[in-house]
């Protein structure tokens, strides 16, 4: 018996829950201040955001609504080590990372509350991105397309895809990393592995020790991160867009953190899972161990932190009143983006449901 | 005896079955502890166990496969695609197995499954949540497509299904999972597959329909009724192997035909019907018939659902327009 | 200019568009030195190169979405899918995301890429690989189908699929794919996707058939006419969305009509042009419309192969039939 | 960065190219030489079944056919390996396992001859196994459904895939691996790696470095095998097989082969492949390795061989005029499989085509 290859999968942490420095070769990126405090702003005008939406659904304003809290870390942290010129495929629970990249809320609001222009995103660089795909991980090839034709034009841009602990045992993944492994390509498929899928714990969806080591089977660089620990995420994805970047193939990252609400505001959690699970996951939270390490550092205090909850306010609710005031789209909608030309069945259709409109409007 | 939802007919009938067939068992996701997104499957984990009622890792193709493998071992799994729209990835296992098995080897290998899925649209649900695709499965020879449209027509009928020897789509609509209760004896009484459900009696005009329609079509029969029109109302139920028989005899009588369903028009199943009709039926008609249906667009977010199902409205006039046209 | 064959007309028009396009590319199982197992690709990745004909991973789920992939990036990918019978897998990706993302972002991203997929029996080929299945796309907005029946219908409609904006699933008939030969210039002339294309001019029944059934279809109007039958031979080439204009202006003048395909008959898409018949061209008609199809069982293996397909006779006889019941 | 799990791949041989031990342990199993003479008998046996199809095709009396030349060693180390009760749900190349699983060469002629009851076959074991599968990587999933069966009922049963090395691109297989490592079930899937699928070569599937590493995506027991040595890998999958039976768990084999003949009889590999590597692939073939091993154990001789390839080939002219024998189904056949009792409306279409059939012929 001869051994021919050997795997390793590692984890990499930078800050503890309580913010701690847990080694001391910190990111270069993490010496501008500045731009650690805009991060842990933009985590928490994503809290801002989202709770916001939930509430819209409370209160029948929005359709169901998959809330992101907890997630906050890896977002931000993806988002960030983006380029805009790089394409993002995500699926429907990363509004966070959809923010940074441009999306307006009142466009999230606005899809999530029944209406397709939701994700006709009107700014860069999310406007060359993807929507946010509902299939569990059909997105994943979607980035794996995005990166072939990168690599077959030549241009130095990774696609990113990210994806559930539930959706690496969906078949679309599979492939779209195996055929990174097999081409080459810049694609970097970011696992944010939040414990549960619907009612289904992790544990359930596989019998591997890391989702990180699932990339093992393509032959992609594997690693397993803190996902609730932004300097973690960022730097970890910042590694592998920049191998990608360089012509060295596809990564999987696996971002370890924890669905803190419900899976969607129709679901009820408490169903299935014990509170006192999430009472400790609330222990290991992103935005506290980043706001004490900002504490620490002396550039972040109370007084900041109020100032920009209430700017946060300020613009959801500013937001709320663009989604609100939206006018629903004429019946004509339904018909007007199926195809670039309408066909000649489809104008008689669209006649019949017009004339129909004005009758019983 | 409580009056039940169809949802909770559904959930009854899987029960009874499971009760009495060791063979029987659930598999899907978020089929255990959670009892399935719509509670069909809900408290059958604690009362049979982890064994027998079994949550699956996020992949349909999977759920699909191993469910065919499990019924050629004997086992008579009732698989769940939590969504209808979510089903497609199960089509190849379906398609080229699940339905060809027996087949292929002469009667060898069978395959007793069920794969359940909520079906069609108007619970506002997201993007992607309420695709109405039952033509998918019709067209599959091997397969039968079911889709009751009442509680206890949800209850006989999926007992039929898992008790069938060969592999049943069943679809439920979930708009009406819990618009209506009756009364479903919990009896193990299993209602006949491959037949028309005549619901309401009428000389006019037959209205063929499946699914959460019926519901529509019902009450156009209804106000159509005040206007004088006698509608008869055919619940279609099991879609393939079609019992156009029962439809044939109504427009024997009615000679108006009008056909409703949520799907696309082209190439939906009422086409199957308008195309038995004219093959069958043209010297009864005495005008063309109708098919009031989703048109040939996507099922749109929530904000315009309404404007894509069809209605009451659309139903009665094409009910009109077909005996004005005679 | 030297007569081509269906599937040489295929690679020429490949050819063409990817001389002229620098954004179409071609991605598949043995697309590449092999020049795919039918050889339409055939020369292309040598006069190309790897960049623009790329030989996939074994899977077709992956293939389908990495297509729509590089389409959103701009790309104009033409995607084999090796039989038809292996799209299934496919069908998520097509359905959820291919047909849809125009609508799904409100036009903002759009998906021009076209499915090929050797399609139907009739080639003796091993098992599952004979399924003739474009019933399963005709149901989902947003996307065309295409099935072309002759070497210049498959050069002009794969230019004008691989031009069209939107998404085109292109099936081509595998058994007609080297019976008839004809000069296909090499101009880079699109035909027009969306039309009927009439065969034969014919006053007295009216023949609607695809795909390679157009051949049988041709030959029983042929021996009709011997008979003093004037059959029209109608090939509706684009299945959806769907030419109808021109078969209600034949049925118009003929008064009869047969469809003809090889799918399964139950929800075919025969069912599609039978229930339009029914409903615009009632009053034309003077006999049951007839359907001439594969029968609602799988495609035997070779063997039988021959007793499934619709056969030149038994369109001659519902032919006549229908002439005789009118 | 902290490492937090690790793997490796072992490769398994103990005979090498020209039949010497590479090693000093072999399995107990090897002691027995009659054991091993009828091993070796079946291989050959295999083959002489093999080219007797690839024959018949080339007269016109086949349709279409995959051979399995060079496949031996493999097929007869797996069908050897697992026990009766066992189930096999094979792709469509593995003749030779379904032969020592006792269905039939004529029942295997009358399949690609193009007659279903070729696939209802008439011997046990065989007779609960899968029919071969076409749809790639398809049948992995009915065994891992079988897995589940077997484990739900508490049977000691072991359910075997095999699959290609184009297969293991397809989610099916991942699926079927996922599922069996997310639920302990006892599934052997075996990688039949004979380096080509159709025109793509193996490094075209994957950028894995061996494709047994698939399997740690799912936490399967992973090793590759020698494919052309019987003795390899009827100890391997042996291994994985009690491993299952024990409740130990699945496991992904790759058997490391060559399709040593074209494709299908409508392939011509020449196109796409090097003549020299085919030569090559002759020299490593499973028959010759333990046809010198046996010489060596003075068990076998030119005599023997002589003898038994005459056995076999009386045996495939008989099961040849067998299945050239076997008439043509009725065209009722068409129908009466397609349910287990016959609906209204296709008795109707069976009855319009019977009297066709009287009427035309
Ligand atoms: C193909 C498909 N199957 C089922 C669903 C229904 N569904 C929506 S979310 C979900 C669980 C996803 O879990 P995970 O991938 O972990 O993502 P998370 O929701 O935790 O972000 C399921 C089963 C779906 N959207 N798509
Ligand atoms: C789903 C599906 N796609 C495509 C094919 C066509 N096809 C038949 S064999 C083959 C290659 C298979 O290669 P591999 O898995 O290595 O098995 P091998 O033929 O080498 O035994 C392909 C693409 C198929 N049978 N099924
Ligand atoms: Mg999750
Ligand atoms: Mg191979």
């Amino acid at each position: 018996m001869s051994v021919i290859t050997t795997f390793k999968i590692e984890y990499v942490q930078y800050l503890d829950a309580e913010g701690k420095e847990t080694r001391n070769d910190l990111p270069a990126f993490t010496k501008d201040l500045d731009h650690m405090v805009a991060l842990y702003k933009s985590m928490f005008s994503t809290r801002v955001f989202d709770a916001k939406a939930v509430s819209l659904q409370r209160t029948g304003k929005l359709g169901t609504y998959p809330s992101c809290l907890g997630h906050e870390a890896a977002h931000i942290g993806i988002g960030s080590a983006m380029r805009a010129e790089d394409v993002l495929a995500p699926s429907y629970r990363e509004s966070g990372i959809q923010l940074y990249r441009g999306v307006q809320p009142r466009e999230i609001y606005l899809y999530w509350g029944g209406d397709e222009r939701g994700s006709d995103y009107q700014h860069e660089p999310a406007r060359h991105d993807f929507p946010c795909a509902v299939p569990i991980a059909t997105q994943c090839l979607h980035a794996a397309g995005s990166a072939l034709a990168f690599k077959l034009r030549g241009e130095k841009r990774v696609a990113v895809c990210t994806l559930g602990d539930g959706g690496t045992s969906k078949g679309d993944f599979y492939g779209a990393i195996n055929v990174a492994g097999a081409q080459n390509l810049p694609l970097v498929a970011v696992i944010i592995n939040n414990q549960w899928a619907i009612s289904v714990p992790r544990q359930k969806q596989s019998g591997a020790t890391t989702l990180a080591q699932k990339g093992i089977a393509a032959n992609l660089y594997c690693v397993q991160v803190d996902g609730n620990d932004l300097i973690a995420v960022r730097k970890t994805v910042n590694d592998a867009l920049e191998r990608a970047r360089a012509g060295k193939g596809g990564s999987v990252i696996e971002a370890v953190t924890y669905r803190l609400s419900d899976h969607t505001t129709v679901d009820d959690a408490r169903r299935y899972r014990d509170d006192r699970e999430v009472e400790e996951a609330w222990t290991k939270e992103p935005m506290k161990r980043l706001r004490h390490w900002l504490l620490g550092k002396g550039v972040w205090d109370d007084a900041k932190e109020e100032a920009w909850k209430n700017a946060c306010d300020r613009r959801m609710e500013d937001e709320t009143m663009a989604y609100l005031e939206t006018k629903t789209q004429p019946v004509t909608a339904l018909f007007d983006y199926t195809f670039a030309q309408l066909p000649v069945d489809l104008a008689r259709q669209r006649e019949d449901a017009l004339s129909r409109e004005k009758l019983h409007g | 005896m409580a009056a039940i939802t169809l949802v909770e007919a559904v959930a009854q009938a899987l029960a009874y079955e499971m009760q009495h067939d060791d063979s029987v068992l659930i598999l899907g996701e978020d089929v255990g502890i959670n009892g399935g997104v719509f509670r069909a499957t809900l408290g059958l984990e604690k009362r049979f166990g982890k064994q027998r009622v079994i949550d699956m890792p996020l992949d349909e193709t999977s759920i699909a496969g191993i469910t065919i493998g499990l019924a050629v071992q004997g086992m008579k799994p009732v698989c769940e695609s939590q969504f209808a729209g979510f089903i497609y990835p199960m089509l190849e296992q379906i398609s080229c197995h699940g339905a060809r098995l027996r087949s292929r080897t002469r009667g060898r290998l069978t395959v007793p499954a069920v794969w359940r899925a909520p079906w069609g649209g108007g619970i506002h649900a997201p993007e992607h949540h309420s695709d109405a695709n039952e033509h998918l499965f019709a067209n599959i020879p091997g397969l039968r497509v079911v889709l009751p449209s009442s509680p206890a027509r949800a209850y006989g009928l999926l007992l039929a299904a898992i008790r069938d020897p060969d592999p049943v789509i069943f679809f439920e609509p979930k708009r009406i999972y819990r618009l209506d209760k009756e009364e479903v004896p919990d009896d193990g009484e299993a209602l006949p597959l491959d037949v028309c459900f005549i619901l309401r009696d009428g000389s006019d005009v037959t209205l063929v329909t499946w699914g959460s329609q019926v519901k529509e079509t019902l009450e156009a029969a209804h106000a159509l009724a005040k206007e004088g029109i006698h509608a008869e109302v055919i619940d279609v139920v099991t879609l393939t192997p079609i019992d156009f028989d029962t439809i044939a005899t109504s427009i024997a009588k009615t000679k108006h035909c009008v056909i409703v369903h949520e799907a696309p028009k082209t190439a939906g199943f009422g086409a199957e019907i308008a195309a038995r009709v004219v093959e069958t039926c043209l010297y009864d008609l005495l005008a063309p018939v109708e098919r009031v249906t989703g048109p040939d667009t996507h099922m749109p977010l929530l904000r315009l659902e309404t404007k894509y199902l069809p209605s009451v409205e659309r139903i009665m006039d094409a009910a009109r327009r077909t005996l004005a046209a005679s």
